[in-house]
This record gives structure tokens, C-alpha cells and sequence, in this order.
């Protein structure tokens, strides 16, 4: 079973309507090309999963692929300021914006890692989100009949995890903070993994007790160098200051069209060293 | 009262005042000031303070680096220890953590918190980032301290638009004084030297509760020198830039 | 705060009737001169957890220091036989026997990690250990209206887990297999770290990342080389053959005491090094 | 029929025709057996077969050095990545674990299995080890085999003493036979050319229910020469010494 492929298939992979979750956090390792790529293949009705995230978010809410976020929060760090087509989005009624306190879309996709319906959460006891959302219930714990919180879990159809290393048999290794990707990729029922560089077998053999991701969770593998840009990548490169502004600055859906079709090319570039392996 | 020290640095001290050694604390994203806060407490007061944070780095030695994002991989870089977001979630349910620092867009005189919406929750007329960890964090952190560099009526006001969460708040720190949550209510706890009563008045949508009219201590010559070296790019007020 | 004591003053940390769980799995990284300690000190009324146990469990049973076991299995390896001590104090009815499914133990340890009051599980849907104890209950499920299992949260007094490195603050490094060591510290109240050295705090943080216990989970740090012998110790120890087999021949409390006192000053030995750092 | 094989080498032959190539496939503590044939089923038939164990070793490239344990470091050290025994229950609460090797004292005609005790669960004649993970594996993996090395009517009974779990079961090796579960009974499936239809019936404690008599497979000359590789020290047979 191959599963090395090239970006075109492996986003492919997503259907219409399914629920999508990516790796990384807020402005970091973000699987930025496999996002892109999604938005030019025009793929519809997403139901995005996060827990924190920016530019993937904002970016597909401009292109209209999406029709629900649940996360804790959605905006660029302080000094790029928020997610405007996110917000513009919830605020016209095109995207539902289910809130989530960070910690309960853990627990919902911890609840996933074990495939059981919900998860109980200690901390959620007060305020409107338990009202307003149905995939909260406060129940009496049936042993000490004091009340709890459920979290409903969620269960994503595929999760895309950028990663500095990965093998062709889908052993991946992240680089510094893993955020809840581990987790994610334990979670969704398909992982899809991008990657900076695809190293030999047998060089990931060497450091196994290191892989994040073992190969047996893992769907396809994609080469694409430079895919978390333009969010940072540790140990390979930063944030792109400039290409992040530039989107900031974007009204139009044309100019939206615009810089992913800049973009298209860098995307690509990985596919065709990865075949040489 | 008048002061020369710049309001974010009263902030940043008084914060940092508020910490005490040994204490786990954790602060997420754009979260500067409270970060510099906290590196500024370890290095003055609390060298045992666990500094917490969202990439895992357990008591990053410096956070010279973290310049655009408050949950980079730096933090990690330089930590003693990986410890995720996930765990420090976990950490605070479990009653372990001792501080943790949230943001937040309204808030009431009864510490009812808005970070979600304005307007309809389902149909908002603005759409905020979203509370991040303060529904689950707020109730269960030995202390939660709110800091916000907007003071002004729409900020503090007689009702919140929508109820994030609420209650167990702490502190709430701005750039005109500290508010502090007992009985129930917001009291004010302290004016900033830079300030007046009447200014926080004139800035605060509902009735100022206080005892007597107390001030933030000024920075210290030791502090501000600490603050040169643990923050030297000025990150702590890329809030207010 | 001092967190390097002597293995007396640590195992002093136990008290009485406290719900107890020691690291590692069946003969593999058991902090079993703590264990011993135990024993020495003539605790009373544990309540052991452990997924998988084996000497520990025997040992403690065979010198009447338990009311309780939470285990899914309880045995030496087949080479070794049964665990014969446990086995007899349990037919007759001096220690409870609470049969769990291995996983239901690490579910009802991850119940107390996140400090909740039961942990729903998929898979337990059938059998008489459903029936037969009260800390399961197949309740409905309040989003789908199916049923599903609980079990209810386990939080251990005292967690022990053996390690190979630990610094002076606590930070501690596992090599080899985890087992559930690592949920074990973030399940328990407090943790108690025996380790085959103490290493320097900064040679620690040179791989921070591979910290598998933080500090500021740690109460006490205990230096007691080959501490997890007769069991093994991943790169450090094989098994002691030789006085597993000397301990399965013993019939009475009376030869168990005097293996006890025959370890005594191996399972102090580690003191006075560890003083010195 | 006769055959010189040892009937431990025609249970570990096969266990490993059993498994398919691709499959996940876990094996616990004091399992000898069924890591052999993994080991052999890996090296014939099933290169992509995915080793799991307690160690948390995936594919160890040897078990020669497994000795005296079946859940010991080696199976790490030599292994392609870490996922340990937790994550391995949560895989398998997924669905997506194809293959668990599980034990047990007792089964009857109706695929229920005891661990547990003799007697009463709570004050039992017999102690026994405990089901480990099977009451949670056997009603989620999605083929369930039972080794076990003996064969007699204490063993297959016509009603267990205790029900760790029930149901699901896929196939149950013994020195003797191998039974499969279907249609809610435990049915023949084969003998092994070592025993006979009579030796089978006399020591089991329930009806054997069996369309045709099959005979299990000899193991090949290619399987035996494998065997001799990847399990140089005949851990296979160390439950039958």
C-alpha cells in the first residue's frame, strides 16, 4: 500500500461535509498547503474541529468551505490581530460558530480516541455556553448523584498533521510542541499526514521510541516543504511576515483566489523528490 | 497622584506582585504581558514559580524570543520539562494549578466574564475570539487573574452581552487600577498611581465598590531593571501598540 | 524544598488505609525496594491499583499489609507461576479481590487525571464483573439514548514509580517502556520517584523534552539503585532470578520477613550518594 | 491420523495462518505462543502485519531475547515506534484492532470464558489471575483467539464457574483442536492430525458440535525452518513444560 502521494489525491481524500480537523496551533505548524489545496479543490461544507486556530480557519471561511467551527478560539495572535473572515462569516449566519473552551474539544476528541459518546469534564459548571449548546448536558453522576458536565464527542473524518519528519509507512515525529496532535491523530477516523521531509525507514527506526504517529493511523503521506508557511515550523523556518500581511489585508474572495493559486506551485514542489524515496 | 512609570509597566508589576513562589501558573496565547509578568516574579521573588504555557515548555529560561506569539516553540526550547496545554488543563481540574491568566472582551460588576459574542449567541452581531480556556479554567484555578488593556465603559459594564463564564475570578488588572472578586461582587482593589478615581469611574459601566481609595505600588528601581532584562523588546505592551 | 529523602522518610509518606499504586508491570521496573520498605514498615490496609501486577502485589499480600486490590490481572509470568501469596489472601477473604479489565484500571486512573467522577468505556458490554461490581454501571447515554458503561474513578493516594533518571527537583526520565506510569503520576495525589540515579538538573534539561514526570508533580525522590530488583530495570538490570525463585519458595511470614531484612541494606544503600549531589 | 509433529508447533502454525496480512494484532503478558506465530505469520505470509504488546514495541524486528516475559523492553528496543498498552485498549475500543490473543481458565459451548475465579467472585475457592485485558478486547477486536494449552473437561466445561466475558470469540486453539465460535456456540473446527476425534470428545465437557471432521494443516517445512529462526529457543512451548 502506497501512501506517499501527491497533495492533489491525498486532499482528495476529503469529501463534502465531512469533519476536519488540522494539526498545530494558532500560528504554528499549521498544515497550511494541505489547507490551501482544500480551498482550491473547492471542497464544501466542511465542519471544522480546532482548538485553537487562525489562519486554516479564516482562510476556508473566506472561501465559503466551511458550515461549522467548534473551538476555544479563533483569531491571529495580538499583533495581526482577528480572524475577519471567520467573524464576518458567523456574524452573516453562512458559518455556525459552536464555542468550546479549548479543554472540552480535548475532551471531545479524547472521547473519539476511545469511542465513547461523551466525555465528562470537571471544569464547565457556569455560564451561557452550557445553555446555548446542545452538545453540553449537565447529568447526576448515577455514584454520587452530584451533577456533572458531559461533553458530546467528535469524531473527526480526517485529520491533516503537519510534521517536520515522516517516513513512506506514515511514522511521523514531530519537533517541539506537539500540541494536541497526538491526540488528533488517535482520534480521527483518516490521517493525513504533510510533511517538511520524508526520511528513510530506517532512519526513523532509529529514534522509534520518538515517533508521534505511528504508520498503522496513517492514511497518505505528502511531501510539501515549506507547508506550514505561512505559519512557523520549528526547527525549519518562522512565520512569513509578509505573505501573513498580505492576506490580512485581502477584502475579496478574488484576491483570496489569488493568493492560493501563488501559492499553488510551492505546494506542488515537494511531490516530485518524494517519488525519488 | 502622579507617576512617570508607564501604565503597562505598573501592570506588569503588579501582576507579577500577585504571584507568589512555588506557585503553578499558566498563561496561553497573546499573552505577553502576563508571560513578561510572570518571568519577572520568577526572577524577583518566586524563583520555584512553574511557569505553564501552551506549547509545553515548563519554565522556559528566557522569553527574549517569543516576539509575535505567546505559545511558540521557544518557550519549549529553553524549558526544564514538556508539559502541554492538555496536561495543564488536566492540572487545573484536578485543583493543581495555582494561577492562570484570561483574557476576555466584557465583564460585570457580578464577574460575569464575555469573551464569545455581542448580540445573539447563535446570529452574533460581532463574533469574538472565543473565551479559550476561561469557561473551564476561571472555575477551577486557585486564582484567575484577567488582565485587559482596554478600560473603558463599553469594557466594564453593567451587564455582560453573553455569560462566557463566571464567578471564582480573582483579579481583573487594566490600565487604570486592579479590581478584585470577593462576596460576589467587583471591588475596586487598587488605582494605578497614573490614575484618579475619577477616571476609573468616568471608564467603568457599573458602580465602583471600594473601602478606602488604595493605589498600585509604583515600580520598583529593581523591578524595572529586571524588566529591561527579561523583556528587553518591550513585548509586554504589544497589546496596546 | 527538599525533595531527596531517605527510602525510610518516603515510605514514612504511606499511610495507612491509603489507596496505593506502584509503577511498572508485572516483573518489569517495579519500585520494589519501596515495596519492601512498605512491608518493613508493617503498613496496614492498603488498597492497591495496578493494571497488571506480580511481586508487588504478592509480596505485600503475603505480609498482611492489604485490604484491597483494583488489578486486571494478577500473576508472575508463566515461567514463574502464580502469584500464590495474593492468591491465598484472597480466598480467604483477607484481601478483596477487585477484578478490573486492565483497561478499566487506566480509565479509572485517566477518571482521576482529569478529576472526574466516572470514565465511560466502550468495550466492557458483558460478563458477571459487570454485575458483580459496584464500580461499574451501564447508564444511558443522555445524547443517543444507547447504553453505556462507567466505571468510577480511582484516585491513588500515593503513586511509586521506579525510574532510571530523576533529578534532585524531581524531574524524572523513564527509558524503555512507560506502562501506565506516566497517567499514574498525573492520577495521584502524590508521587513518590525511586530511581537508579539522580542525575543533575542541568544534564536533565538537556533533554527536557523527554521529561516524562515534571517536577511539580514529584514529592519525594528516592535514590535506591537496583530498587526495582528482583524485577528489571530497561537497561540497567535483567531480572534476579536467583531470589524470585528463593521468594516463591517461601511458605510463611516468618522466611518473607527475613528476605525483607536481607534486602534492607541494599534498599538503603543509594542514600548516602544521593546526599551528596 | 498420525503425525510426528509436536502438537505446540501445530497450534503456533496455525495461530499464524490466522493472520492476515495488514492486520493489527496484539498479544499480552505471558504469551509466548501467540507472539511466536505473530513472529512467523510476519516472516511468511504477513510482512505488514502490526505487532502490538504491553511494551509498547510495534513490529520488534526479534523476539529471541523475550525470554522469561512476553511484555519485557526488548520488544521495544528492536520495535518501529512507541504505542503502548493503553493506546493499544483505545485502538481496539475504536474497532480498528483486527487481531487480540487472549487467555482464559475455563470456556463452555456457548463462547463464555472465565479468568476469574472458581467459586464465588467474592470470597472464591480459587484465585485465579485475572482476565487481563479480555473483557474489553474480546467484545471490541474484531477476531478474538483464545490459546490455550490445556485440553481437558475442567477447561471446557459444560457451564463456566464465572463469566469474565462472553461472546465474540473468534477461535479457541488448544493441543487439540481448534473450535470456532458461530451462531453463539463453539463449534469444531479442526483437530490437529496429533489427536483424534475421540481424544477431542473425550476431553471435552460440552457436545461437539461439527459438520465434516477437517484436520488441521501439518506445518510446512517452510514454517518449521522458520520457526527454528525466529524462535531459536522454543519459547513457544514454555506453558507446556
Amino acid at each position: 500500500m502506497k501512501k506517499v502521494m501527491c497533495l492533489n489525491k491525498a486532499a482528495g481524500m476529503v469529501r463534502d461535509g465531512d469533519t476536519i480537523s488540522f494539526g498545530g496551533n494558532v500560528l504554528h505548524r499549521v498544515p497550511m498547503a494541505f489547507v490551501r489545496e482544500i480551498a482550491r479543490q473547492k471542497k464544501q461544507e466542511l465542519k471544522i474541529v480546532k482548538t485553537a486556530g487562525a489562519h486554516d480557519i479564516d482562510l476556508l471561511c473566506a472561501m465559503d468551505s466551511v458550515t461549522s467551527v467548534d473551538a476555544g478560539f479563533v483569531s491571529y495572535e495580538t499583533k495581526f490581530g482577528l480572524a475577519s473572515h471567520y467573524r464576518r462569516a458567523v456574524q452573516e449566519g453562512r458559518v455556525k460558530g459552536n464555542e468550546h473552551a479549548c479543554y472540552t474539544v480535548i475532551c471531545a476528541l479524547r472521547g473519539a480516541q476511545m469511542n465513547v459518546p461523551f466525555m465528562p469534564v470537571k471544569g464547565l459548571v457556569a455560564g451561557e455556553l452550557l445553555e446555548k449548546n446542545d452538545y453540553f448536558m449537565v447529568v447526576e453522576d448515577p455514584f454520587s448523584g452530584n451533577p456533572i458536565t458531559l461533553v458530546k464527542t467528535i469524531v473527526p473524518d480526517v485529520a491533516v498533521i503537519h510534521v517536520q519528519e515522516c517516513d513512506q509507512n506514515g511514522n511521523a515525529r514531530i519537533y517541539g510542541p506537539k500540541f494536541e496532535d497526538v491526540l488528533l491523530s488517535r482520534a480521527a477516523k483518516k490521517v493525513i499526514i504533510t510533511t517538511e521531509q520524508v526520511v528513510p525507514a530506517g532512519m526513523m527506526k532509529r529514534n522509534a521510541e520518538y515517533v508521534d504517529i505511528p504508520s498503522f493511523l496513517v492514511s497518505a503521506v505528502v511531501h510539501t516543504p515549506r507547508g506550514a508557511a505561512p505559519a512557523s515550523c520549528p526547527g525549519k523556518y518562522d512565520i512569513d511576515e509578509t505573505s501573513l500581511i498580505s492576506f490580512l489585508g485581502m477584502k475579496t474572495k478574488e484576491e483570496i483566489e489569488g493568493y492560493l493559486s501563488d501559492y499553488s506551485s510551492r505546494d506542488h514542489s515537494g511531490e516530485r523528490t518524494a517519488l525519488r524515496i | 497622584m502622579t507617576s512617570s512609570h508607564r501604565p503597562v509597566d505598573i501592570m506588569t508589576c503588579a501582576i507579577a506582585n500577585m504571584l507568589e513562589d512555588g506557585e503553578t501558573v499558566f498563561h496561553g496565547v497573546s499573552s505577553h504581558l502576563p508571560m513578561v509578568a510572570m518571568s519577572l516574579a520568577k526572577n524577583m521573588h518566586a524563583p520555584d514559580l512553574v511557569h505553564l504555557n501552551i506549547p509545553g515548555g515548563v519554565n522556559p529560561s528566557s522569553i527574549a524570543k517569543a516576539s509575535y506569539s505567546s505559545a511558540g516553540a521557544e518557550l519549549l526550547d529553553s524549558g526544564e520539562a514538556y508539559f502541554p496545554l492538555e496536561e495543564v488543563f488536566d492540572l487545573s481540574m484536578r485543583g493543581r494549578l495555582d494561577v492562570a491568566f484570561l483574557g476576555g472582551i466584557q465583564f460585570d460588576i457580578n464577574g460575569n466574564v464575555n469573551a464569545s459574542v455581542i448580540g445573539d449567541y447563535h446570529r452574533p452581531k460581532l463574533r469574538l475570539p472565543g473565551g479559550a480556556g476561561s469557561a473551564v479554567l476561571i472555575p477551577t484555578a486557585k486564582k484567575a487573574i484577567i488582565w485587559r488593556v482596554k478600560h473603558d465603559p463599553r469594557t466594564f459594564v453593567e451587564k455582560v452581552d453573553f455569560v462566557t463564564t463566571r464567578g471564582n475570578l480573582w483579579k481583573i488588572v487594566t490600565p487604570l487600577c486592579v479590581f478584585e472578586f470577593k462576596n460576589g461582587k467587583l471591588h475596586l482593589d487598587t488605582i494605578h498611581p497614573t490614575s484618579s478615581l475619577e477616571e476609573v469611574r468616568a471608564n467603568t459601566g457599573f458602580e465602583l465598590l471600594y473601602d478606602t481609595v488604595r493605589y498600585t505600588p509604583e515600580p520598583t528601581r529593581e523591578e524595572l531593571n529586571m524588566l529591561k532584562k527579561v523583556d528587553p523588546h518591550d513585548y509586554r505592551s504589544i497589546e496596546l501598540k
